[in-house]
């Protein structure tokens, strides 16, 4: 029994058939990523698992509990933490803020009517953010504008967040999609780092195959909105079926 | 059921007008981005080319005539237009009379020059701001622009009637067996019907049909890539504008004779086009030209004293009732895109 | 000091003092001098600076932390307005009760139009609370007019039953007060050509500013406010960091709404009328133009902005050709005729067009409102200094 | 035209003390001596223009402003002295008031009674005035009227017409010169039977807010008194532009004439769309269609143009009065004169009763020898005056309206010029439009007491 458990998941959008029965497993403190071409729904089932889109057929449980018909913020209450493709951060805050807003969030839940005492009064949120910080090598930008930071910086801020809240399943969409190849492989350290520093659920959507192989446990390859095969990395690099369906004609671009 | 037809007839035109008006708003809209509260004293503008246009046919010269006297005794001046002169008196009459449906001559190259001094002078700026400061600055623009329309032109109304010839009504009740005079309408607001047809017609055959308007629609569907494509978007998008200030002033033109212009119009009509358009969908063309009308007709059975007996009231507030219960039932309008003008 | 960060005490302060000594900023003309037309220091005027004040503030709460653009705000002002006036009606003269009641009753209110109009967001949000507020001022003028007195609006009466007051003595209209004060209650200080005007009613509409002010700064650096924030900046991260947008946002709603309320309730305690007018959508546009034009977001700005806006429209509006005809009557004729012409269509009945222009201008050239307008002066003269900045000038919100 | 020292407060220079000198607490900033708010100091006194500026009746407004200036101008004995000369009143002698030159203040009301109050306090607070006249609505009068009231000033009332303003909402310290909806609708009933019958069925279209209703009351009752019926009346939203979906259906209806209880910009809208409707060339019941107009202003007439013409409609005033009816109206003549020298142009009615209530302030102050407000309210209660273009007209003291003869008008087939748009059809005797003060259409209300304020 893993942690999440997806069960005939289907979702249709007009004439298109967007997810067909998907069944997934994701063991507790693995890393398991899905992969497969555009169009395969990958972006569809992380929806799915998030609370953004509602399937029509099937059940997601997480750790026991369905998912399905809870707002996004519900989920994330759960323990499901969403890391975005392009990084989702607060912009107009500063880095620090930024840091602050998971740890409140973890702390009083969805909604706290907090409106009378400062922020500098709330020490101990002030030390965990700080903590994090440190630990995400952020705290000498703390006081910036977090919009005007690089990319990388934002990637990890985002990450960071995620982190700051203690998911039990941490979602990753392509998280990095558009980097430079250094860039790739600090986001790929990071993730082993985090990975052996706590216990947590690491899901990762990507494209880049070095990416997958480097971090995944086990792989799960979507193709028209069903899994084709689940497997270990070493199976699934020489297993013909998703050479031809995949990898054949990623492998230039990856 | 007479009454029914009537009210049906009525909103069309009331809906033609708010239709035309939240077309010029939507084009602006759905291709520069720009919210425009400028636009009502666009129309407002229009119709002032009207009285401007009248103003200039009657042009006078005064002669004194000794024989009668004016109010306070003196010697009774007496205007002559020159029209009366170079033309006679019934052929200069004749043109005075028809100096509405003239003016749109008139009115065109006034309203796009405007439109592109507007774009060129101050719009530009303002497309990468927030929309809170486009608001904030074309709200100023139409202030000023009432305010110097009300310099010139004082707060008065000023009566601007349409050619004799289509003075009176058309009893459509004669027509299908109805008694006579229960379904009449009058031929000026056909007019302004028919003429609000054409134009909302024209504009859509002109982005359906030509490449300059293919090319603007591609654009606003997606500036960007249309864009990287190295076509000069803004270009044509410039010349959208003044083509939208030309439809919001030809729009006011017609509608002179209906109500006489007053310098505060377009502050009445800024926030009803507002509510067709956000009905209609923000940036989708037809929804604003089916708002237009739906809210048209809405409004005119709203008035009906049956209606009213049993609600009273609800003249007062369809419109905006009616807003609310589509905005709630469908979050983007009638027919909007996803994303726009949500952030 | 207060809870309050020493900047931040420090701004509090700067308005306390603004506050207290208005009487003598806003006249610094002495009396039957040319220049006399500016003195703003007259009660009436002061009074409506700062409930305007209040009512700007309480909107920022809502557009300047979350970026939900209300159109329809003067229809919280309006309703707390007719609250506090059917209390002066059928409770008592004292506002108190007035003020408590036209909070209580905007926050119902905002509460309700709040819950629906927040389904939508960006236009949308607009033209639905724009539609509340519309309705409210057709049927208030129109078929309400029984309630609201239509028209004519309300205003106390000697002949109003008013219960917890005993019956006015002959003669006597009723007045406005607080327990026993009255609101219309003025001192006046003669300092050689000077009239300085100390008004009961002002002080009362200050301190509760200062205290609106006060709360204001609270929430914007509470968590809540933080909160808030981040929902202007990116609802879809904190929908995915398990916070649900919708409270906050309604909570900033109810909030700036009990705000208007309290703007409503104090108008009617400084002037005891209301006219449905006040509901009217260009009145929702004004406080939108008061809080843009000082500065969206900022703690000063809407204060600024309502002061701007208010001194135009009840300053700019009074002089008349005769006035301007006074001003340039030391110039030659010809060109005192010449100077009256071209300064007559910007004051007087032209100050619409003053007010267009200005805000044209502010928009253009001061994207960040007054406020950033400031900023600009005090960087010129630090600069003068040559004393670098740190960059933390950004984390938080400008003053 | 000078004005040296444009505020009150200008001249309390001289009697200063130099140095601090913190004043006993008072009210509105009056002197404390006088006993009454704003008492005039030195040789001067301030009054207070309000009018609407901006808006839709700034034209109205701008009219008004020109005939109080023109009223300062003659009680200061500068111009020809318009109808000082015709007044009954012969206390007026062109030295100002009580030998005090007469100054004023303007402001704008924009038909907003908020900004109208905020407007009239500023002239109180700041300026000084100590009487507060002008306004083109009932809603700015009531409110402004009520102001007054508490602040201890005088208010003459300019252009309102609604019963409300010296009916449930009457104050000591207000006057109206001005006629009301009561007294055009028994003004015009008889006019409109006589010229279109007593068998008649009425269509009413209705402003919805206090003085259409009042109007509406009005004209219903006194019409059906001789014999019309009325067939519906339909209540229209102030904002409305457009009432063609109101118009469309009156013909249905099987009314005959259709009564437009409106005003201003709504008066020209519903008009001009009633006549492009062609309702004017139908024959209904065997009948020719009528519209009728209650309350005509000619400002606002000026923008329906050629469609109000052969309407009938009811006036307080007209320029032509004392021309065409004789010596009865005297002093209409003396004030066109003057009027129409100065600005090139006949005055309107709103011009006419703001002229005549400035005059009528300063007789009274005169008479009772003081400023203070209750003094003039006692010299102005049951005051009857002539000669100022209305015939002999009294100030009842019940409510301190104006009872005088009512003009019946109609629109003018062909016009000379735009500012002669109305033939007068026929005066109205004051007996005919006078009510009891109790009259059930003016009830709810009471005076009070005056309030001299300080």
């Amino acid at each position: 029994m893993g942690i999440l458990e997806v069960k005939n998941v289907g979702k249709r959008f007009g004439g298109l058939q967007a997810l067909g029965n998907v069944n997934l497993s994701i063991a507790e403190n693995s890393v398991h990523a899905i992969i497969g071409p555009n169009g395969a729904g990958k972006s569809t089932l992380l929806n799915v698992l998030v609370g953004k889109l509602i399937p029509d057929t099937g059940s997601v449980m997480f750790d026991g509990q369905s998912v399905l018909g809870r707002k996004p913020y519900e989920i994330n209450q759960m323990g499901i933490s969403r890391v975005f493709q392009t990084p989702e951060i607060f912009g107009d805050l500063s880095v620090q803020e930024n840091m602050m807003i998971p740890c409140f969030a973890k702390r009083d839940g969805a909604f706290a009517m907090n409106g009378y005492g400062s922020i500098t009064s709330q020490q101990d949120m002030i030390d965990k953010a700080e903590e994090m910080l440190v630990n995400m090598k952020l705290a000498d930008k703390r006081h910036m504008h977090a919009a005007a930071m690089s990319r990388g910086d934002k990637r990890r801020l985002e990450i960071a967040m995620c982190l700051a809240q203690d998911p039990r399943l941490l979602l990753l969409d392509e998280p990095t999609a558009g980097m430079a190849r250094a860039d790739t492989n600090n986001t790929i350290d990071l993730l082993k780092q985090i990975k052996e520093e706590r216990d947590i659920t690491i899901a990762i959507i990507e494209h880049d195959m070095h990416v997958v192989f480097s971090l995944a446990e086990r792989i799960t390859v979507l193709a028209q909105g069903t899994p084709l095969v689940e497997d270990t990395p070493d199976k699934i690099k020489g297993h013909p079926k998703v050479r031809e369906a995949y990898l054949g004609e990623s492998q230039d671009a990856a | 059921m007479d009454a029914i037809l009537l009210q049906i007839l009525n909103g069309l035109d009331k809906g033609s007008a708010y239709a035309l008006i939240a077309l010029g708003l939507t084009l602006i809209f759905g291709t520069l981005g720009v919210v425009n509260f400028a636009h009502g004293a666009l129309f407002m503008i229009g119709a002032f080319c009207a009285v401007t246009f009248s103003k200039l046919l009657n042009l006078s010269h005064t002669i004194v005539d000794d024989s009668r006297k004016d109010f306070l005794g003196n010697p009774m001046k007496i205007d002559v237009p020159y029209l009366h002169e170079f033309f006679g008196q019934a052929a200069g009459d004749v043109i005075i009379d028809w100096a509405v449906p003239l003016s749109i001559l008139f009115a065109i190259p006034v309203m796009i020059g405007i439109g592109f001094a507007m774009e060129r002078g101050l719009i530009k700026h303002f497309y990468k701001r927030p929309h809170a400061d486009q608001i904030l600055v074309t709200f100023g623009l139409a202030i000023v622009m009432a305010e110097l329309i009300k310099y010139f032109y004082g707060a008065n109304p000023i009566p601007t009637p349409a050619p004799a010839a289509f003075a009176g009504s058309f009893d459509f009740g004669a027509l299908i067996g109805a008694d006579p005079n229960t379904i009449i309408y009058p031929y000026w607001r056909l007019v302004y019907f028919c003429f609000a047809a054409v134009i909302i017609g024209a504009v859509f055959a002109f982005l359906q049909f030509t490449t300059f308007g293919m090319v603007v629609r591609a654009g606003m569907a997606d500036r960007e890539t249309v864009g990287l494509l190295g076509i000069n978007i803004d270009k044509r998008f410039t010349v959208m504008f003044g083509i939208a200030a030309a439809v919001a002033g030809v729009a006011g033109v017609m509608y002179a004779p209906i109500n006489s212009p007053n310098y505060n119009m377009g502050m009445d009509f800024l926030v009803l086009s507002f509510v067709v358009v956000v009905v209609g969908g923000m940036g989708s063309l037809p929804g604003a030209v089916l708002a237009g009308f739906l809210l048209g007709i809405l409004e005119s059975f709203a008035s009906m004293a049956v209606v009213l007996e049993f609600i009273p009231g609800i003249n007062q507030i369809i419109i905006y009732l009616v807003a609310i219960i589509i905005l709630l039932t469908r979050p983007r309008g009638l027919m909007g895109r996803k994303g726009v003008m949500e952030e | 000091m207060l809870g309050l960060s020493k900047k931040d005490a420090g701004l509090l302060a700067i308005v306390a003092f603004l506050c207290i000594f208005a009487p003598f900023l806003l006249n610094p003309f002495p009396e039957g001098s040319a220049m006399a037309q500016f003195n703003a220091g007259y009660p009436d005027l002061m009074q409506r600076l700062v409930i305007f004040g209040i009512f700007a503030i309480g909107f920022n709460i809502l557009f300047g932390l979350t970026g939900y653009l209300s159109f329809g705000h003067a229809a919280f002002l309006g309703v707390g307005s007719y609250a506090a006036i059917w209390m002066m009606k059928l409770l008592t003269m004292n506002v108190v009760p007035a003020i408590f009641v036209s909070v209580l009753v905007a926050g119902l209110f905002s509460l309700l139009v709040g819950w629906i109009s927040l389904r939508r967001s960006g236009i949308y949000f607009s033209i639905l609370t724009l539609a509340f507020a519309q309705m409210s001022y057709a049927l208030a003028y129109s078929v309400l007019t029984p309630i609201t007195g239509g028209e004519t609006g309300l205003q106390p009466k000697y002949t109003d039953p008013r219960i917890l007051d005993g019956a006015l003595p002959a003669g006597q209209s009723p007045r406005a007060n607080l327990f026993g004060l009255d609101m219309k209650a003025t001192t006046e200080l003669r300092l050689g050509d000077w009239v300085f005007t100390f008004n009961a009613g002002y002080y009362i509409a200050a301190a509760t500013m200062l205290l609106a002010f006060y709360l204001s700064i609270r929430i914007f650096r509470s968590p809540l406010g933080m909160m808030l924030r981040a929902v202007k900046s990116n609802q879809q991260r904190m929908n995915y960091t398990g916070l649900n947008s919708k409270p906050y946002t309604l909570a900033a709603f109810v909030i700036s709404g009990m705000y208007a309320g309290l703007a409503g309730g104090l108008l009617v305690a400084m002037d005891t009328q209301v006219g449905a007018e006040r509901m009217f959508w260009t009145a929702s546009g004004e406080v939108v133009l008061m809080t843009i034009l000082g500065g969206a977001g900022t703690l000063i700005g809407p204060v600024l902005g309502a002061g701007f806006i208010k001194y135009m429209e009840n300053i700019v509006s009074k002089i008349n050709e005769t006035v301007l005809e006074q001003w340039f009557a030391f110039l030659p004729d010809g060109l005192s005729d010449a100077m009256v012409a071209i300064v007559y269509p910007f004051v007087g009945k032209g100050w619409h067009l003053t007010l267009g222009l200005l805000f044209m201008m502010v928009v253009i050239f001061l994207p960040g409102g007054l406020v950033e307008g400031g900023q600009r002066i005090g960087r010129l003269f630090r600069s003068k200094k040559s004393e670098p900045e740190t960059p933390d000038g950004k984390t938080t919100p400008a003053e | 035209m000078s004005f040296s020292n444009l505020t009150r407060r200008g001249l309390i220079k001289t009697g200063a003390v130099a140095g601090a000198g913190l004043a006993l607490p008072t009210y509105l900033s009056a002197a404390a001596h006088s006993g009454f708010t704003n008492a005039p100091q030195g040789d001067t006194v301030t009054l207070g223009f309000n009018v609407p500026q901006s808006g839709p009746y700034a034209d109205e407004g701008a009219d008004e402003l020109r005939a109080f200036e023109l009223a300062v101008e003659h009680l200061n004995g500068m111009g020809d002295g318009g109808m000082l000369q015709t007044f009954s009143s012969k206390a007026l002698d062109g030295t100002g008031i009580m030998g005090k030159k007469v100054q004023f203040v303007t402001g704008d009301t924009q038909t907003k009674s908020d900004a109208a109050r905020a407007s009239a306090k500023s002239m109180i607070e700041k300026d000084g005035a100590v009487m507060i006249s002008g306004g083109s609505s009932s809603g700015v009068a009531v409110a402004v009227q009520a102001l007054c009231q508490e602040a201890g000033v005088i208010f003459m009332a300019g252009l309102t017409h609604s019963n409300d303003t010296t009916g449930k909402d009457k104050r000591a310290n207000g006057f109206r010169h001005f006629f009301n909806s009561y007294m055009s609708g028994a003004a015009l009933a008889p006019v409109l039977a006589k010229a279109y019958g007593a068998d008649r069925k009425a269509y009413h279209l209705t402003a919805d807010y206090n003085w259409g209703y009042t109007t509406e009351e009005a004209v219903r009752s006194s019409t059906e008194a001789l014999g019309w019926e009325t067939v519906n009346a339909v209540k229209t939203p102030l904002t409305q532009t457009d009432f063609s979906a109101y118009i469309a259906p009156v013909l249905q209806s099987g009314a005959d004439v259709l009564v437009l209880n409106h005003y201003g910009g709504n008066m020209v809208n519903s008009l001009t769309n009633a006549v492009q409707f062609g309702l004017r060339d139908k024959m209904v019941n065997g009948k020719q269609f009528e519209i009728v107009v209650p309350l005509y202003s000619e400002l606002m007439a000026r923008g329906a143009g050629a469609n109000i013409k052969g309407i009938l409609g009811s006036q307080n005033w007209d320029w032509k009065l004392e021309d065409q009816l004789g010596a009865r109206y005297s002093g209409t003549n003396a004030f066109v004169q003057s009027f129409g020298t100065k600005y090139g142009f006949p005055p309107s009615q709103a011009a006419h009763t703001c002229y005549v209530q400035t005059l009528l302030y300063a007789d009274a102050v005169t008479r009772a020898g003081s400023f203070n407000p209750c003094a003039v309210v006692e010299a102005l209660q049951g005051f009857e005056f002539d000669g100022m273009g209305n015939g002999p007209t009294l100030y009842r003291a019940d409510d301190h309206q104006c009872f005088k003869d009512v003009v019946v008008v109609k629109g003018k087939e062909n016009p000379e010029n735009e500012f002669d748009l109305v033939e007068i059809v026929e005066v109205t005797p004051a007996d005919q439009v006078t009510y009891a003060p109790d009259h059930q259409q003016f009830a709810g209300g009471s005076l009070g007491t005056c309030n001299p304020g300080a």
